[in-house]
């Protein structure tokens, strides 16, 4: 699994470089990075169907991050200012917020089950049912159309909405004066 | 548990892109961090070892799968953080238009 | 439809016709207020023979018996008087339509709440009268120019802070043992009771006007006009006060085993009676001081209430009623003055009786009656209230001077203050201006007039009429017969000599002036500054033609001693306004002034900038995670 | 009641129907969604009669997988606490849309607001009555990214600059949310509320518990402004349509942040005062912090809007206060504050358009120069505000004295004392709008417009009548059973499985 430790090191280190980086077009690129190697981290815990996913959405959100800077501008100006002391308080809670953050999630995650062990109990009747009843092969797509169709109907509801409120948020005049 | 930590990691690394950054598209970019980094950790936990994908190849296979259902949820929340990104990003050019800057700080008509 | 549902529903549908056709208004709202009042007696003669109750939709359930039905009849009876007299006397004004409808309804309101039969209809019934209130003083807070605004919230929100803790006690009442209706006599033992007492006898003070919860009507009466005033403060708070006070005392709880807090109203009602007629001494306006003389009455039917003995809670009972009568009386004939002089400052009025003779004698009898002279109806009450007083000894009460004392001593003093008022509005000298004033219409002193008449009526028939009528019937004791007085000889007794008295004080006083220039340092005074102003406390007394015998007898050392105590009781009555009044208002604004830094302060937080919310929002979930998890 | 998906698949149809149907007349959608609304009201009402003869809870399995023996698919369980919430959310989302058809001749694309409306209806019935925890939070989504966009429906400066920060302090609550759901499942593996709540009450409660917990209620304090969460609130509940102002304060916050809060901490993960009372006082002592901080923000505020929106922070302070005092009386008092503050808020925020439409701006300062009268609106206005406030006979007024006396059974004497102030803080701020912008106008009368006049009158019914029945019908039909059903905890997932 030495892949896997790899590229969430990449992935940290590409999201360093957006969040830090001056220029807006490389930040999205760097974004991009991150989410192309999540989708071969997908692909290293064995989802194909969430890799693929995952790069047309990140293709789609690249686009739309490098559509608005070019609409827009692609040098981050706010990083020329000196830091005062607002800032440094800023980074001093998000320091102390990381801190309690990783400790308390470091003593969470030791009561959930080692990594690579689920306790798949609702899944292994998934397993059964989905090949018996449903005769799928794919049975993630046995999960997203049958067992759990609604939350399908629910995504494609979310996308449906934003579309419209992107239309929304686009007009150029709102009210009637 | 280290990948875990890692994704916990990414998703400090967008709080804190959120919480010190005043360019709106990087504030736009922290949250895409934070996005990847929940559903990367919701994959991590169906993931089984030595297993296969959830795919039967044939009628005969060994059924020795990861856990499908965290796969279908991923797919669900990854085509809501898209919805969700699309709509912040349209926000930023319409302010970016009207206020001509992206600087947090200069946005601040509403207050009190 | 019985006459429950009638007496409340039809004063609202016929006001609300009134509102709505404007030409027929006037006669809509009479109509509303007589229909109300037929009704109320219809409910009062019922009432006489049995008890009824009502249920309406499982929700309202009504019940009257004989204590409900006459306070019935008497705020039905104020409020057909006041609305004839308002028509009148508002006929100018600007927004007199919704001020007759909101009138209309809150006397009908009124009705409702004392034929309240269990404590959710009560709830009900309070609540919708303090909105009404509210919005009918609501209309005058801009009528002056200075205060009025503060007068207005100060007045709701001492009457709605007090109102909600009523209605808290009531609900905790309700929570704890369900619907009550009001004949229960419970005993005042146990911490809910005890809780649910104090917090609904702390909504009846306010509502009364007992101190310390009684600025609201010296406040109020710079706004309000005259007969909202005599409605209001006057006579419907009064008989909803003290009715509700009456109710849970020895109705819905015993308040006789619980002596503590018996005594607990007793020492309220001893301080409101002093405090508050010691304000109204040194007060400059004729409604601020006839204000104060109400919170001062409210302090006898409470400690008369409080003693706990029959007799003194029957003067108490009594009181009440009285009050209601007389007070509204001379609101509404202060009111008469000002209708044509457009002047409240005592200062600036005088000799006014020979032109306004109806008013004056209504007002005479009024402020005679108030100030507790036989045979007239407040010398009784005040009379069994002081029987109930002494009685206490025989229980162990040890207190009982005290109250009797500041009893008694409340008593002179208003006499005092109702010489002075009469004196430096009716009589004296009369300045040039108001030469020419003529006696109101009959609608302005009719009601007057006939509220000073069952004045007489009730002092002189005390006994047959009100007492063994109304009073004794309504109360659930056997009450013992008046001990060692002879009502009879002392009536005629007093009836004569006042009567001379007062034919020599008309034609002595007020025809005889003799008018002489004045020199000041060889010129000649002009007439305005001739005019001597009334609130130069007693020295009108010293040339008073009755005194001026006694004169000149030389006892000019009584009237020293006069003086003497008058500056004493001024000196008082400045510190207790200094302490009491002075505080309260200082507290208000001290509230107000640090609701204003805090709330000033709190919005920078609201800075605008994300960042910063972000920053708050993070301590808080780190503060969350150190919470839980540690 | 096999209907129950129709309530979140009526309005997801209107959504789909409009964008298709307005090409052909624009005031189809008007027609459209204002049926949308009206079907669901009665449909809503129809379920309170309905629901006592099914017992406690129906469950409603979507598709053909039973939730026995084990809970395969979504299902839908409704129990009381929901038929409260839903009842709530039809009525506003009723009396909106009817206000909205004469409003929103101040806007242009009409269709676009009607889509995102209905969206949001779908999104909050759906909260209401999803049994499944991932689908509990694809349902926030919905609502909450429809509000987004609502908010930011006048696209003037402020708007978008609002409808920026909601959504970013949204998101962060969304995706907190998100990994508490995560969590949940790697230490349950199951998505059923009720099989949930059965796994956890077999554990022992390490960190893992407590960090869940304590991720689901910073995201569900978010959504519900509790102070030190409100900053988005008054900036997006006073910039928003005056209806969508009125859906968020009236309804959004409490679905989605108060609602799912107590369903998952009281009925899921089985807290109460005896096993979690720092949990309890955590929430009592934020809700009183809004309760102050709020009030005094009110007191001191000069824009219509923004003093009600700080006023709503208030009062979901006095609800969190219930809830963190835990007993009957006190939950009594939450949830019937839910439903008084959902109509009463609703009313004061729908007389803002009017006003601001007549006047031309909110400003209590300029409007306090505006000379034409506007009686009707200030009467509106004063009788919700009284409603809000706490004055018998209107239903706010139960609320109020029901968390007081809560307070007192559960011996905090403080926090009664402090609620009974502050209530008369309540009706200090919200008299002063009275005060300043209704009295004292000698000008014309301004007419009323039709839509906006109905859906008034059926609002001030509202308060009025449920005040009136409050104690006979409403009480112990609908609000003590919903109380019971939040009270009894765990024995939520026991009469879920049962069936």
């Amino acid at each position: 699994m030495i892949e896997l430790y790899i590229l969430l090191i990449i992935s940290i280190g590409a999201g360093i470089v957006a969040v830090e980086i001056k220029d807006l077009l490389a930040s999205a690129i760097s974004l991009g990075i991150v989410g192309f190697s999540v989708a071969i981290m997908f692909i290293l815990t064995q989802a194909p169907d969430l890799a693929i996913v995952q790069i047309v959405v990140e293709v789609l959100t690249v686009v739309i991050f490098v559509g608005v800077i070019l609409k827009t501008t692609h040098i981050d100006t706010t990083l020329e200012d000196k830091l005062n002391v607002r800032d440094y308080l800023t980074k001093g809670i998000f320091a102390l917020f990381g801190i309690f953050f990783l400790l308390f999630s470091i003593l969470a995650l030791k009561e959930l089950p080692q990594f690579g062990m689920p306790i798949m109990k609702i899944a292994s009747h998934y397993l059964v049912k989905g090949f018996e009843e449903i005769r799928a092969a794919n049975q993630v797509a046995a999960v997203i159309l049958d067992f759990r169709g609604y939350d399908t109907l629910g995504e494609a509801t979310v996308l449906f909405t934003s579309v419209i409120g992107v239309l929304t948020i686009l007009r150029k005049i709102g009210k009637i004066k | 548990m280290l990948p875990y930590l890692g994704c916990i990691i990414l998703f400090l690394i967008g709080i804190y892109a959120i919480l010190t950054k005043r360019n709106l598209i990087k504030i736009a970019i922290g949250f895409c961090l934070l996005e990847y980094s929940v559903n990367l950790f919701f994959a991590f936990i169906g993931y089984k070892k030595d297993a296969l994908a959830p795919i039967y190849a044939n009628l005969s296979q060994a059924r020795n799968f990861v856990d499908p259902i965290p796969q279908a949820l991923v797919l669900t929340a990854i085509v809501i953080g898209l919805g969700t990104t699309a709509l912040l990003l349209s926000v930023a050019l319409r302010i970016y238009e009207k206020y001509k800057t992206f600087d947090i700080k200069e946005i601040k008509r509403l207050k009190e | 439809m019985s006459s429950f549902e009638l007496l409340i529903i039809l004063p609202i549908i016929l006001g609300f016709l009134g509102y709505l056709i404007s030409f027929l208004r006037n006669e809509f709202y009479f109509l509303g207020a007589i229909l109300n009042f037929y009704y109320a007696i219809r409910i009062f003669l019922i009432s006489r023979k049995i008890e009824v109750t009502r249920k309406i939709f499982n929700i309202l359930n009504f019940s009257v018996d004989k204590l409900s039905g006459f306070v019935l009849l008497f705020i039905s009876l104020f409020t057909l008087l006041i609305l004839i007299y308002s028509i009148r006397y508002l006929k100018y004004y600007e927004k007199k339509k919704e001020y007759f409808y909101y009138f209309l309804l809150i006397g009908a309101i009124g009705c409702g709440t004392v034929l309240a039969g269990d404590i959710l209809t009560l709830i009900i019934f309070w609540g919708i009268l303090l909105s009404l209130i509210s919005l009918i003083f609501g209309f005058f807070q801009y009528a002056t120019k200075e205060g009025g605004e503060f007068a207005f919230v100060k007045s709701i929100s001492i009457l709605g802070f007090s109102d909600f803790l009523l209605i808290l006690g009531l609900g905790l009442l309700f929570i704890s043992y369900g619907n009550l209706s009001f004949n229960l006599k419970l005993p005042l033992n146990n911490t809910i009771n005890i809780l649910s007492f104090i917090l609904i006898t702390i909504g009846c003070f306010a509502k009364a006007g007992a101190i310390p919860l009684h600025s609201w009507i010296p406040e109020i009466s710079k706004v309000a006009p005259a007969p909202t005033m005599a409605f209001i403060p006057a006579s419907l708070d009064k008989l909803l006060g003290i009715y509700l006070l009456l109710r849970i005392s020895y109705y819905l709880f015993d308040l006789n085993t619980n002596f503590v807090l018996k005594n607990y109203l007793m020492i309220i009602g001893s301080i409101t009676i002093l405090a508050a007629v010691l304000m109204a001494l040194i007060q400059k306006e004729v409604m601020k001081l006839l204000s104060y003389h109400t919170v001062s009455q409210v302090g006898y039917m409470v400690l008369g209430i409080g003693t706990g003995i029959p007799i003194g809670i029957a003067g108490g009972l009594f009181h009440m009623l009285n009050n209601a009568i007389y007070k509204s009386c001379l609101f509404l004939t202060a009111g008469q003055v000002e209708f044509w002089t457009k002047e409240t400052k005592i200062e600036k009025l005088g000799g006014l009786a020979p032109n306004m003779p109806i008013t004056f004698t209504s007002f005479l009898i009024s402020a005679l009656a108030i100030s507790g002279i036989p045979p007239l109806n407040g010398f009784f009450s005040k009379w069994m209230v002081y029987q109930g007083v002494i009685y206490l000894y025989k229980e162990g009460n040890y207190l009982f001077p005290l109250y009797l004392l500041s009893a008694m001593l409340g008593s002179i003093l208003t006499l005092a203050s109702f010489l002075k008022l009469t004196h430096s509005i009716f009589l004296g000298e009369r300045p040039k201006e108001y030469e020419k004033i003529k006696e109101v219409n009959f609608s302005l002193w009719f009601p007057s007039a006939l509220l000073a008449f069952l004045s007489l009526l009730f002092g002189i028939l005390a006994i047959p009429l009100p007492i063994k009528g109304l009073i004794y019937p309504s109360l659930p004791f056997r009450i013992e017969e008046f001990g060692f007085w002879q009502p009879l000889l002392a009536f005629i007794l007093i009836v004569l000599g006042v009567i001379v008295g007062f034919v020599i004080y008309l034609f002595g006083a007020v025809k005889k002036v003799e008018r002489k220039d004045i020199f000041v340092g060889g010129e000649l005074l002009k007439e305005e500054e001739r005019h001597f102003s009334g609130d130069q406390f007693y020295s009108p007394i010293k040339e008073a033609p009755l005194l001026e015998k006694g004169y000149e007898f030389g006892e000019e050392g009584s009237f020293d001693f006069y003086n003497y105590l008058t500056a004493i009781f001024s000196g008082f009555s400045l510190l207790f306004k200094e302490v009491i009044d002075y505080i309260l208002e200082l507290i208000y604004h001290q509230i107000a002034y640090f609701s204003e830094i805090f709330g000033g302060l709190l919005r920078k937080i609201q800075s605008g900038i994300l960042s910063d919310y972000l920053f708050v929002i993070f301590i808080g979930i780190i503060i969350i995670l150190l919470i839980l998890i540690l | 009641m096999n209907y129950l998906p129709l309530f979140t698949a009526l309005p997801l149809l209107g959504a789909f129907l409009i964008p298709l149907l307005s090409k052909i007349w624009e005031r189809l959608s008007d027609i459209i969604s204002n049926v949308i609304t009206t079907l669901l009201l009665i449909l809503s009402v129809y379920s309170l009669f309905l629901l006592p003869i099914f017992g406690k809870v129906y469950v409603y399995e979507i598709g053909k997988w039973a939730i026995k023996p084990i809970p395969l698919g979504i299902v839908f369980t409704f129990d009381n606490l929901s038929l409260l919430m839903v009842l709530v959310i039809n009525l506003l989302s009723f009396a909106c849309s009817l206000y909205s058809i004469t409003y929103l001749d101040n806007y242009t694309a009409r269709w676009k607001f009607w889509t995102l409306f209905l969206l949001m209806v779908a999104g909050l019935n759906g909260v209401a009555i999803t049994g499944d925890l991932f689908n509990l939070f694809v349902f926030i989504e919905i609502s909450a990214i429809s509000s987004y966009a609502l908010v930011a429906f006048g696209v003037e400066k402020e708007d978008l600059e609002a409808s920026f920060k909601y959504q970013i302090i949204g998101e962060i609550a969304g995706l907190t949310i998100l990994l508490a759901i995560a969590l949940i499942y790697a230490k349950t593996s199951t998505l059923n509320m009720a099989d949930i709540a059965n796994t956890f009450a077999k554990e022992s409660k390490g960190p893992l518990f407590w960090f869940i917990i304590s991720l689901l209620t910073f995201g569900f304090l978010i959504k519900s402004a509790l102070f030190p969460f409100h900053f988005w609130l008054p900036d997006a509940h006073s910039q928003a349509p005056a209806p969508i102002s009125a859906m968020l304060s009236g309804i959004f916050i409490k679905v989605v942040g108060v609602y799912a809060l107590s369903r998952l901490i009281f009925n899921i993960f089985g807290l109460n005062r005896l096993n979690a009372s720092h949990y309890f006082n955590l929430l009592l002592i934020l809700g009183i912090f809004s309760i102050v901080i709020a009030g005094f923000i009110a007191l001191k505020q000069e824009n219509y809007k923004r003093l009600l929106a700080y006023s709503t922070i208030s009062q979901v302070g006095y609800i969190f206060v219930g809830l963190g005092l835990a007993n009957f009386w006190s939950i009594t008092g939450a949830l019937s504050l839910i439903f008084a503050h959902a109509l009463g808020k609703g009313l004061l925020f729908l007389t803002a358009g009017p006003v601001e439409k007549e006047a031309g701006s909110l400003d209590i300062h300029l409007l306090s120069n505006f000379k034409k009268r506007m009686s009707f609106y200030g009467i509106v206005y004063t009788l919700g505000a009284l409603s809000l406030a706490g004055i018998p006979p209107f239903l706010g007024f139960f609320p109020k004295i029901f968390l007081i006396l809560g307070a007192i059974k559960g011996k905090r004497f403080e926090v009664a004392i402090i609620l009974g102030i502050f209530s008369l803080l309540t009706l200090a701020y919200l008299l002063k709008i009275t005060n300043k912008v209704f009295t004292k106008k000698e000008g014309e009368e301004v007419k009323g417009v039709s839509s906006i006049v109905i859906s008034f009158l059926f609002l001030v019914f509202l308060i009025f009548i449920l005040g009136l029945f409050y104690l006979n019908y409403l009480e112990p039909n609908l609000i003590s059973k919903a109380t019971e059903a939040v009270i009894s905890g765990v024995e939520y997932a026991r009469l879920v499985l049962i069936k």
